[in-house]
């Protein structure tokens, strides 16, 4: 592999919003242009990743190494295995359709999009992209930390500036102490690991295939599990840290909203997965309870919030909350199935969230309201936008032939395996999420639409049924052919149980 | 053609007489008269080839035509059906054939062929005559019913009912034939279901009959279990016969054949209207003449005796259900022929009497009289037959009169506006008499005398002196009513102007009753016994010796004795006498002493029906489980699940996630955040020399620390 | 061809799917040619079928015309797909009825595109389930199903459709949270989700072993519930079935048609598929209680029945009632596995299915029949109708009469089956639930004496609401219908004869 | 015959001395007094250890005359902020200077 | 003790006495006026040093420049040339300790130092030091980039220095 496929993939989206911050401000369209073309690229190459993956090989591939701060033995390590690279296509695809979607236009009487300085918009949107790609692909711990960082700040300013003016500096706030508190706790998790790697090995390094096998002992890992899984679940939206997710989605301008409910949270989910479980297994093995308890109220506890909001982007908010429970309830199980659907579910309910809160944004930009009761009849006019939110609800309410199924089935075997309990339980949220899914469905798209809407709603534009079709591809396709993902991840989580012990 | 074959095909005629009717011919009324008419016709054909090829067979008990298929799997074995022609099947057949095509032809007067079709007749409700220019002036005629080819479509398909269930060799298609009767039935009674009485009376007697059918289904079901088949000659075995004596059923104490017995019987009194399910018979009068004729002389009534006498073989094997058949009959026969007494409506006095005689024939059967019960369904198939057909044409004549005065409000149906009829249509009332004199079992010329004769001897015979005693009382009412039915109708002048312009019917429903009245005679002389004084042995007791032989072992015949022959002499002619008698010269239901409410309203019965089954019956459904159970319990257990969860959620949201989650972790931490801020600000004075001060302490602290600790 | 006779069972299945999705680019408003694709795209797995049915071997044991394609095998599932003949008599009636379904709702005119591609997605849907040899498939396809319905039933189903709908959905997913589950530990405890396998290694089971920290009795139990209430929901079993009358009711005409043709027959169809091969100790032992819901299913069944005043309430009451039977015949078996009663029960039971899938489904067609025509379900709104529509009114009769058992239909044959089959071993139940049968005959001939019989309702007669008579395609609805009643009634052994052969392997 | 020392010890003192005016004068303009201070005994520290060193290298000088530069332009520019203070605020004491604070 | 010992002391002490009469003198224009004798002095000990071009500069920009351009701004700033109030701030003795405390640490700092010790070295035959700054500060193998920033940073502070002091016409002089 002499292109370095992953590195482009992290830096474009970073080049991409120093060359838009060039571009004049009035010269909207061009900064648009130059987005959509960078997304574009991004996206394919993350695609021609997930395809060239060469699963018979497994492992870590793609790899480049570039020594940035020899001295503390920090390098700009990337590879991507089975876990982490459709997350990469994840982000590809999310960017693609969050620039779509946020395309806007200039013309006031088509309400759609960011119109305000959508130069700087995209531009940050882009630096907390590179933000993501880099996590996804980073191999040192110290990069990882870089990126995570990179990522999360851009959140502040797009939720502060163009987020929903009545709650957006109170949520940009919270979800930043949120975050910086949960990585701070983590980092000093990371340095106490980068300290004894160094008086194991007697090596500087942050190189987590280095840590992997750095031989931290029982009552460190012990130690130091809790926080550092923990501190990155907290941006996993993670019982009892989720409070900063719904808030800061319902702050946040459309396209924000994907990145953070599609992307953002599969970064806590996948740190926690890269630096706590699996260069912390035994530590794993000690917590995997708690977390298992935590997730599980989670699954149950968002479904049930999520069922008696009135605020499309709260319920919504609170589904993820639910979703990403199930995500770490994977993970808990520490076994094959769980944390393969783990994987799984993280593209899929990625793919699926980014789709919600898109269409929800564009009832949002042409009815300026979120209150499902005062929506209506949206069916008549947006049907395209009507069945792209029937599949993103099937898929959340885990109905086979759809992405959902595939994720959240072996999320339950896996549950099974270690306690029936908590898999007894948290199937009740499937019921209550098709509960709440079907009302919406049924209220804000085929009930009657007020008159005050009348003659307000126009049709989603081109772009935006672009965003909608692609983002359902990928649920449907997966959702039949589950052997388009699952063999790919399969490999990433063999490398897991490896780690595990095999379990 | 072989005569299994021939056998198959006697049921089909008619029923493909229904289909063409039904699917093409239904436009043209004379197309579909002849179709099903010729199909009465080839059918009647078939059963006297069969009939004839039966006779010619030595000991047809014994080797009786029988063909059978597969028709059900069950696991390893078929359940086979097929068709039988025993000694008992050959009798039933003959006068179904006969009957059936009687009816089939007289129905084509009777619904007024060749008139025209009335001024504002339409489907559903019986024709009301159609007005005619004749030279000059207009008057009316009757019109022709707007439904006929349905009719004969029905009653085509009634007939195949009964020939299916009469020519079947197993309890399953007797089954099939008996249920698609009772369809027939409802359909008939319903006929003309725009009159509310006719739509309640058809469902009335559809739920009725039903009632016994359910037993019935049980029984067989009980039946086949524990046989393991449902073929009479596989279960009128010895083994069979016996192990099903000795198996005890765990009910009332009967054994399995007790039991299994007693459930079929339930079905015939369902369908032969034996009380306490006879409710249904009387109010059945709503249907067409024909109808009624079909139904309680020829073929539904009959049918269910004709199971019974079929399972004979079993239900004998348990005296408790023999009793209590027995019973049942003796007991219907005097309660209908009470009932009969009060009647006014010339069909309802038949429709009771059909119920009284057909309590005989079961009393007969419950004492173990095989052969006499036979000989009575046989014999009182002709004459009531004929009596209905007569009493048809009756009402014929009687409208007619209506018509011509133009009068709707009298009821051609009510005997007290009869009187003298007899000179306006003779034939008619010649061929009523017989009937009439059969029916009270007028003595050594009519066949209905033989019958009741054997039945009462068989009774005295085997020492049932209860049943005996009742029968007599009730052939005595027998007679009783049915000379006052001929007086009030027939006898004395003319009460109303519409009897006065009654006239004869046309020869398509005189010659049937001509026929019939050939049988209602002569057929009682094919079973005179044998010990019987002067006639005794002039003709031999062929039906004795025939249809006996149906039985594997042969029932001997009793002993002649001359009470039960002086009885039946002295009830019949003393009961005819007497209703003469009384009834000679009474011109209106007032001056008739025997109006008696109780017995005009049949004891109070379908009233009592009415609040003990039907009532509650639709409160349950109504109330209790449509309103109550599943509206108000289940569902209303499933709606709380809605709120439930609502509730669970917002009182998650707001009492716990808010308020802790978010005060501790989220706000909170701000909050926290906040204070410290607070706090620190008095740092920031904003006097440079102050902020130089605390830089050099830190910077000279910080170096100390570093030159002691660490270069040291 | 080769390639239809190797794939023939996939084939059926997908084909209903793929043309749904090929309609989806069909140019926009071409009403006429939405109707008549779905209804020849719905020709052709009923055509494959036939075939499949003739080819069928009925006396050769297993599943037969096995495929199995990849489809999950991470967690050892895959798309194995076969059939017995239980499980084809069953594909044979959902392809018969999906046809006729589609015919008789060309008089749709409002989104007959979708409305068109939610049938044939509802086809594949039922096809599924009835083919699957894998359980997760049987799960997927159980579920998949209901997506369509509750779109059909939500779009074009009349006044109260949102609460029907609504309550069809979460209750009957609620059932299959339980069968989710069982099928789960399921599929943990074998590593396998194929029928075949587990039919042996699951009763091969060492009752002393331990599972998932439970003793495999206690697990047996738990996931024998967790089957049965799923399917109990589906069928509807006493007291679950108020989902029922709700959702028939406001379902589009041809929505109910395939509801209580097809749909209903999956929870029986699991019944006998899952539940009596998996655990027939339990079964046995609680065929008890089983025959005690069917029992109160049929009796309050019939008592429901009776006490609607809407005319479409009625037929779904009798739905009940009649799919009762079903589940007596199949609680007898499970009683008496192995004897000669438990078989006959079983054909009774399967042959039942069929046929309450050929009479509800020409019932609930009929009703719709005249609520297009009137805008009233309401029986007392009715009235003498026959007059008006004398064929309408025959077709009625005939078809009540089918419903309500009378011998020489097709009803008969099997309600008498499941009688004899369960009189010797469920004597009380059987005894009891003839009170059942007796009200059948009252509430069909209330629905007969309240619309056709009586004083004419003059409303009808004439001016715009003069009622008009059964039109040429509504009776090529009722045609195929009829013939196949008629013919079973009087000839049952070409269907049930493949159906025993079944069940004597099976059993 | 001068040891190092006694420079460096002078360079230190006057440091102090500098840093003391500094730290605790009020007047603006004193402060910059005391930085002048301060550039000084720097320049001294530079210049002798350029004597004390290897005398062929000129940094030492070299940077103390980027000092003077330096220092040139800070009290330039500092006094003019002085002056234009003054004008504002009327004081030139530096605790009344404090507007910059939170 | 050599005479150049004695007068090192002398110029040390006078340096440290002015030194110390600028921070505590009241009277700002002495303070400026010893700032000037504390230059002299130290221009002196460039002398002592041998630098003779640093103690010519220290003489002219300091003293020259420097501290009459601060002459003027106590001018400037000064409402009464007589301000008696006290010039040290309330917690001068903070300053006067932590100026303690630097010396101390400075003094213990040289104490450890071992090059402490070394004596001057001698100036080779012929070796111009001016000539040899000179061809330093303009030779590119010199510092004739730092010399150029120098000279551009005096520039700008120039301007600077203008621009902020610079009282346009109308006074915008806020009370």
């Amino acid at each position: 592999m002499n292109f370095p496929v992953l590195s482009v993939i992290t830096f474009t989206p970073m080049v991409a919003a120093l060359i838009i911050l060039m571009l004049p401000a009035q010269r909207k369209n061009e900064a648009r242009g130059v987005a959509l073309a960078a997304a574009t690229f991004a996206l394919i190459l993350s695609f021609w990743v997930y395809l060239t993956y060469d699963q018979a090989a497994a492992g870590y591939q793609f790899i480049e190494k570039y020594s940035w701060l020899p001295a503390l033995g920090i390098s700009l390590h990337f590879g991507v295995d089975g876990i982490s690279a459709p997350l990469v296509l994840l982000t590809g695809v999310v960017m693609f359709t969050g620039v779509l979607i946020s395309w806007g236009d200039d013309d006031k009487h088509v309400m759609a999009g960011i119109q305000d300085r959508p130069r700087e918009f995209f531009a940050f949107l882009f630096l907390l992209a590179g933000g993501v790609f880099g996590v996804f692909v980073s191999l040192d711990l110290f990069m990882l930390f870089f990126f995570y960082e990179i990522a999360v700040f851009p959140m502040y300013l797009l939720i502060a500036i163009w987020g929903w003016i009545q709650t957006r500096e109170y949520a940009a706030m919270k979800l930043t102490l949120y975050l910086f508190i949960g990585s701070v706790v983590s980092l000093v998790g990371v340095l106490a690991m980068y300290w004894l790697q160094y008086k194991n090995t007697g090596v500087l390094s942050f190189d987590m295939i280095l840590m992997e096998n750095a031989g931290f002992s029982q009552t460190f890992q012990n130690i130091w599990f809790l926080p550092v899984f923990l501190g990155f679940a907290v941006l996993g939206g993670i019982w009892p840290f989720h409070n900063w997710s719904p808030d800061g989605h319902v702050a946040a301008p459309t396209a924000v909203s994907m990145f953070h409910a599609g992307v953002l949270m599969k970064l806590g989910a996948f740190a926690a997965l890269r630096v706590g479980i699996m260069l912390l297994p035994q530590g794993a093995h000690t917590w995997s309870w708690l977390i298992m308890l935590f997730a599980g109220i989670a699954v149950v506890y968002g479904a049930y919030i999520a069922f008696v909001q009135e605020d499309m982007k709260y319920m919504i908010g609170f589904s993820s909350v639910s979703h990403m429970g199930l995500v770490m309830l994977g993970m808990s199980t520490l076994n094959r199935n769980g944390i393969m659907g783990a994987g799984i579910q993280m593209f899929s309910h990625g793919v699926m969230t980014a789709l919600f809160f898109a269409i929800t944004g564009m009832i949002y930009d042409r009815s300026h309201t979120r209150q499902i009761p005062e929506l209506g009849g949206m069916s008549k006019i947006m049907p395209f936008a009507t069945i792209g939110f029937i599949i993103g609800g099937l898929v959340s309410m885990g109905m086979p032939f759809f992405s959902g199924f595939v994720a959240e089935f072996p999320i339950f075997m896996g549950v099974w395996e270690v306690q029936w309990l908590v898999a007894v339980i948290a199937s009740i949220s499937i019921v209550i999420t098709a509960a709440y899914i079907m009302r919406n469905i049924r209220q804000v798209f085929f009930g009657a639409m007020p008159e005050k809407l009348e003659g307000h709603i126009t049709d989603v534009t081109v772009l935006d049924k672009v965003a909608i079709t692609t983002l359902c591809l990928f649920m449907i396709v997966i959702g039949l052919f589950p052997s388009f993902m699952v063999p790919l991840i399969e490999t990433g989580v063999e490398n897991v149980l490896r780690l595990l012990g095999g379990s | 053609m072989t005569t299994e074959t021939l056998i198959w095909l006697i049921p089909l005629p008619p029923a493909l007489a229904f289909f063409l009717i039904v699917l093409f011919t239904n436009k043209s009324k004379a197309l579909s008269h002849t179709i099903a008419v010729g199909a009465a016709l080839l059918s009647w054909l078939g059963s006297m080839i069969v009939f004839v090829r039966a006779l010619g067979v030595e000991h047809l008990g014994e080797h009786p035509f029988e063909s059978s298929i597969n028709w059900l799997p069950t696991g390893d074995t078929w359940l086979k059906i097929g068709v039988l022609v025993d000694p008992l099947t050959a009798a039933v057949l003959f006068f179904v054939a006969w009957t059936v095509l009687m009816i089939f032809l007289y129905s084509v007067g009777y619904h007024n062929f060749g008139q025209p079709a009335g001024d504002h007749d339409h489907a559903g409700l019986p024709p009301h005559g159609a007005t005619i220019e004749e030279h000059g002036h207009k008057h009316v005629v009757p019109s022709i019913e707007p439904m006929y080819s349905r009719f004969f479509a029905f009653i085509g398909l009634f007939a195949f009912g009964m020939f299916t269930l009469v020519v079947s060799d197993n309890l399953l298609t007797l089954f099939v034939g008996w249920e698609i009767m009772g369809l027939c039935s409802y359909l008939l009674i319903g006929f003309w279901y725009g009159k509310p009485s006719a739509r309640n009376a058809a469902v009335k007697a559809f739920m009725t009959t039903r009632v016994g059918d359910v037993f019935m289904l049980l029984g067989i079901a009980y039946l086949y279990s524990a046989t393991g088949t449902l073929s009479f000659r596989e279960i009128f075995t010895e083994e069979v016969l016996h192990t099903l004596a000795t198996i005890p059923s765990g009910v009332l104490g009967l054994s399995a054949a007790g039991l299994i017995g007693l459930l079929l019987f339930i079905g015939t009194v369902g369908k032969s209207a034996q009380f306490p399910l006879h409710v249904w018979l009387p109010d059945a009068m709503e249907g067409p003449t024909p109808v009624s004729a079909m139904i309680h002389a020829a073929t539904m009534v009959s049918a269910g005796v004709y199971m019974v006498i079929r399972m004979f073989p079993i239900i004998s094997l348990d005296e408790k259900t023999m009793a209590i058949v027995a019973f049942v009959g003796a007991f219907t026969a005097l309660f209908a022929a009470t009932i009969a007494v009060a009647q006014n409506d010339i069909k309802r006095v038949l429709a009771y009497s059909t119920i009284s005689q057909l309590g005989f024939m079961i009393a007969a059967l419950g004492i173990g009289a095989y052969v006499a019960a036979v000989f009575h369904l046989i014999t009182h198939a002709f004459f009531k037959a004929l009596l209905f057909l007569g009493s048809g044409s009756v009402i014929h004549g009687m409208e007619h009169g209506v018509l011509h005065t133009g009068n709707h409000k009298v009821d051609p149906q009510d005997m007290f506006n009869m009187g003298g009829l007899r000179k306006k249509m003779p034939i008619t009332f010649w061929t009523f008499l017989i009937g009439g004199f059969a029916l009270s079992g007028f003595p050594i010329i009519t066949a209905g005398f033989w019958s009741k004769d054997e039945i009462l001897a068989d009774a005295f015979g085997h020492g049932h002196i209860f049943v005996f005693a009742t029968l007599a009382i009730a052939a005595f009412m027998t007679a009783f009513y049915t000379m006052r039915q001929i007086t009030l109708t027939f006898l004395g002048e003319p009460r109303t102007k519409e009897a006065e312009h009654a006239q004869e019917t046309p020869w398509t429903m005189t010659t049937p009753l001509v026929i019939l009245a050939f049988f209602a005679v002569t057929y009682g002389w094919v079973g005179i016994p044998e010990h019987f004084p002067l006639l005794g042995g002039l003709v031999p007791n062929w039906l004795h010796e025939f249809v006996g032989g149906t039985l594997a072992e042969h029932p001997e015949a009793v002993e002649f004795s001359p009470w039960p022959l002086i009885t039946s002499f002295v009830v019949a002619l003393g009961g005819l006498f007497a209703g003469w008698l009384v009834y000679r010269n009474i011109n209106s239901p007032a001056e008739d002493k025997l109006q008696i409410s109780f017995l005009k309203n049949k004891y109070y019965f379908d009233e009592i029906y009415d609040y003990i089954f039907v009532k509650p019956a639709i409160w349950v459904s109504e109330v209790l489980v449509s309103a109550w159970m599943d509206k108000g319990f289940i569902d209303g257990i499933l709606h709380i699940f809605g709120p439930a969860t609502g509730g669970l959620g917002s009182f998650i949201r707001n009492k716990f996630d808010l308020p802790v989650v978010n005060r501790f972790f989220g706000d909170g931490t701000a909050d926290v955040t906040y204070w410290f801020g607070g706090k620190l600000r008095a740092v920031q004075t904003g006097r440079i020399q102050q902020y130089l001060m605390f830089a050099l302490v830190v910077f000279i602290a910080v170096g100390a620390a570093l030159y002691f600790f660490l270069l040291a | 061809m080769n390639f239809i006779s190797t794939h023939l069972l996939s084939t059926i299945l997908f084909f209903p799917m793929l043309s749904a999705v090929v309609m989806m680019f069909l140019p926009k408003d071409e009403n006429k040619l939405f109707r008549w694709f779905a209804f020849v795209a719905s020709l052709v797995p009923f055509a494959l079928t036939l075939v499949a049915w003739f080819q069928f071997k009925s006396s050769q044991p297993g599943f037969q015309f096995q495929e199995t394609y990849v489809w999950y095998e991470a967690i050892g599932s895959s798309l194995h797909l076969g059939v017995d003949g239980l499980s084809l008599t069953m594909v044979l009636l959902t392809t018969f009825l999906t046809p006729l379904a589609i015919l008789a709702s060309f008089s749709i005119s409002d989104r007959v595109k979708p409305y068109m591609m939610l049938f044939l997605f509802l086809e594949t849907g039922m096809l599924g389930v009835f083919m699957a040899l894998d359980l997760l498939i049987f799960f997927v396809f159980w579920e998949v199903g209901l997506v369509p319905m509750y779109f059909l039933i939500n779009q074009w189903g009349s006044a109260n459709k949102d609460y029907a709908s609504l309550k069809f959905m979460i209750y009957t997913m609620g059932g299959s949270l339980g069968l989710l589950l069982a099928v789960q530990m399921l599929g943990v405890l074998f590593g396998t989700y194929d029928l075949v396998t587990l039919y042996e290694r699951w009763n091969s089971l060492e009752p002393g072993a331990i599972l998932l920290g439970m003793s495999v009795h206690t697990v047996k139990t738990i996931a024998f519930w967790a089957f049965v209430i799923a399917f109990a929901i589906k069928v509807p079993l006493w007291p679950f079935h108020t989902w029922l009358p709700d959702a028939h009711t406001e379902a589009p005409t041809a929505g109910s048609m395939l509801l209580a043709g097809v749909l209903l027959k999956l929870g029986a169809y699991g019944f006998l598929r899952l539940v009596l091969p998996l655990y027939p100790a339990e079964a046995k032992m609680f065929a008890g209680a089983l025959a005690l819901l069917a029992t109160a299913a049929i009796v309050f069944g019939a008592f429901g029945s009776f006490g609607q005043t809407d005319f479409k309430r009625l037929v779904a009451y009798s739905s009940v009632n009649h799919m009762g039977f079903v589940v007596l015949g199949i609680a007898a078996a499970a009683y008496s596995i192995g004897t000669q009663d438990a078989t006959i029960a079983l054909n009774g039971a399967i042959l039942q299915m069929f046929n309450h899938g050929l009479s509800a489904a020409g019932m609930f067609f009929l009703v719709g029949v005249i609520y297009e025509r009137t805008h009233t379900r309401n029986l007392e709104e009715f009235g003498g109708l026959f007059p008006l529509v004398p064929v309408y009114g025959g077709i009625l009769i005939f078809t009540s009469m089918a419903s309500l058992g009378l011998p020489g239909l097709n009803g008969f044959v099997s309600e008498f089956l499941v009688v004899r089959g369960a009189f010797p071993v469920l004597t009380a139940y059987t005894a009891i639930s003839m009170l059942g049968l007796l009200f059948t005959g009252a509430y069909i001939l209330k629905g007969i004496k309240k619309v056709l019989h009586g004083p004419m309702n003059e409303h009808w007669a004439h001016g715009e609401h003069k009622l008009t008579e059964i039109n040429f395609r509504e009776i090529m609805v009722m045609v195929p219908l009829m013939a196949l009643i008629l013919w079973i009634g009087i000839y049952p052994a070409w269907i049930l004869d493949v159906i025993n052969k079944a069940v004597v392997m099976l059993f | 015959m001068i040891p190092l020392s006694w420079y460096l010890i002078l360079s230190a003192a006057l440091f102090s001395v500098g840093l003391f005016g500094v730290l605790s004068r009020r007047n603006a303009v004193a402060i910059l007094l005391g930085i002048e201070l301060m550039l000084n005994s720097v320049n001294i520290n530079l210049v002798s250890f350029w004597r004390y060193g290897d005398v062929t290298q000129m940094a030492g000088q070299v940077f103390a005359i980027i000092v003077f530069a330096v220092a040139a332009a800070e009290v330039s520019v500092g006094l003019a902020l002085v002056i234009s203070v003054y004008r504002r605020r009327n004081t030139v004491i530096a605790d009344e200077i404090d507007l910059m604070k939170w | 003790m050599t005479g150049e010992q004695i007068t090192f002391l002398v110029v040390a002490l006078a340096t440290l006495g002015s030194a110390l009469m600028v921070v505590t003198t009241r009277n700002l224009i002495h303070a400026a006026l010893w700032l000037i004798a504390t230059l002299f002095s130290v221009a002196v000990i460039f002398a002592l040093l041998s630098a003779s071009f640093l103690a010519v500069v220290q003489v002219v920009v300091y003293i020259g420049a420097i501290a009459i351009l601060f002459i003027f701004a106590v001018m400037l700033t000064r409402k009464d040339m007589r301000d008696q109030s006290p010039q040290l701030n309330k917690n001068w003795w903070a300053g006067a300790l932590l100026a303690v405390l630097t010396f101390g640490g400075l003094y213990a700092l040289l104490q450890g130092w071992s090059g402490l010790s070394r004596t001057v070295a001698d100036i080779p035959s012929g070796f111009d030091a001016v000539a040899e700054l000179g061809t330093e500060l303009t030779s590119f193998t010199g510092y004739v980039l730092p010399f150029e920033v120098a000279s551009v940073l005096l520039v700008a502070a120039l301007v600077g220095a203008v621009y902020v002091a610079f009282n346009p016409r109308s006074g915008n002089i806020r009370k």
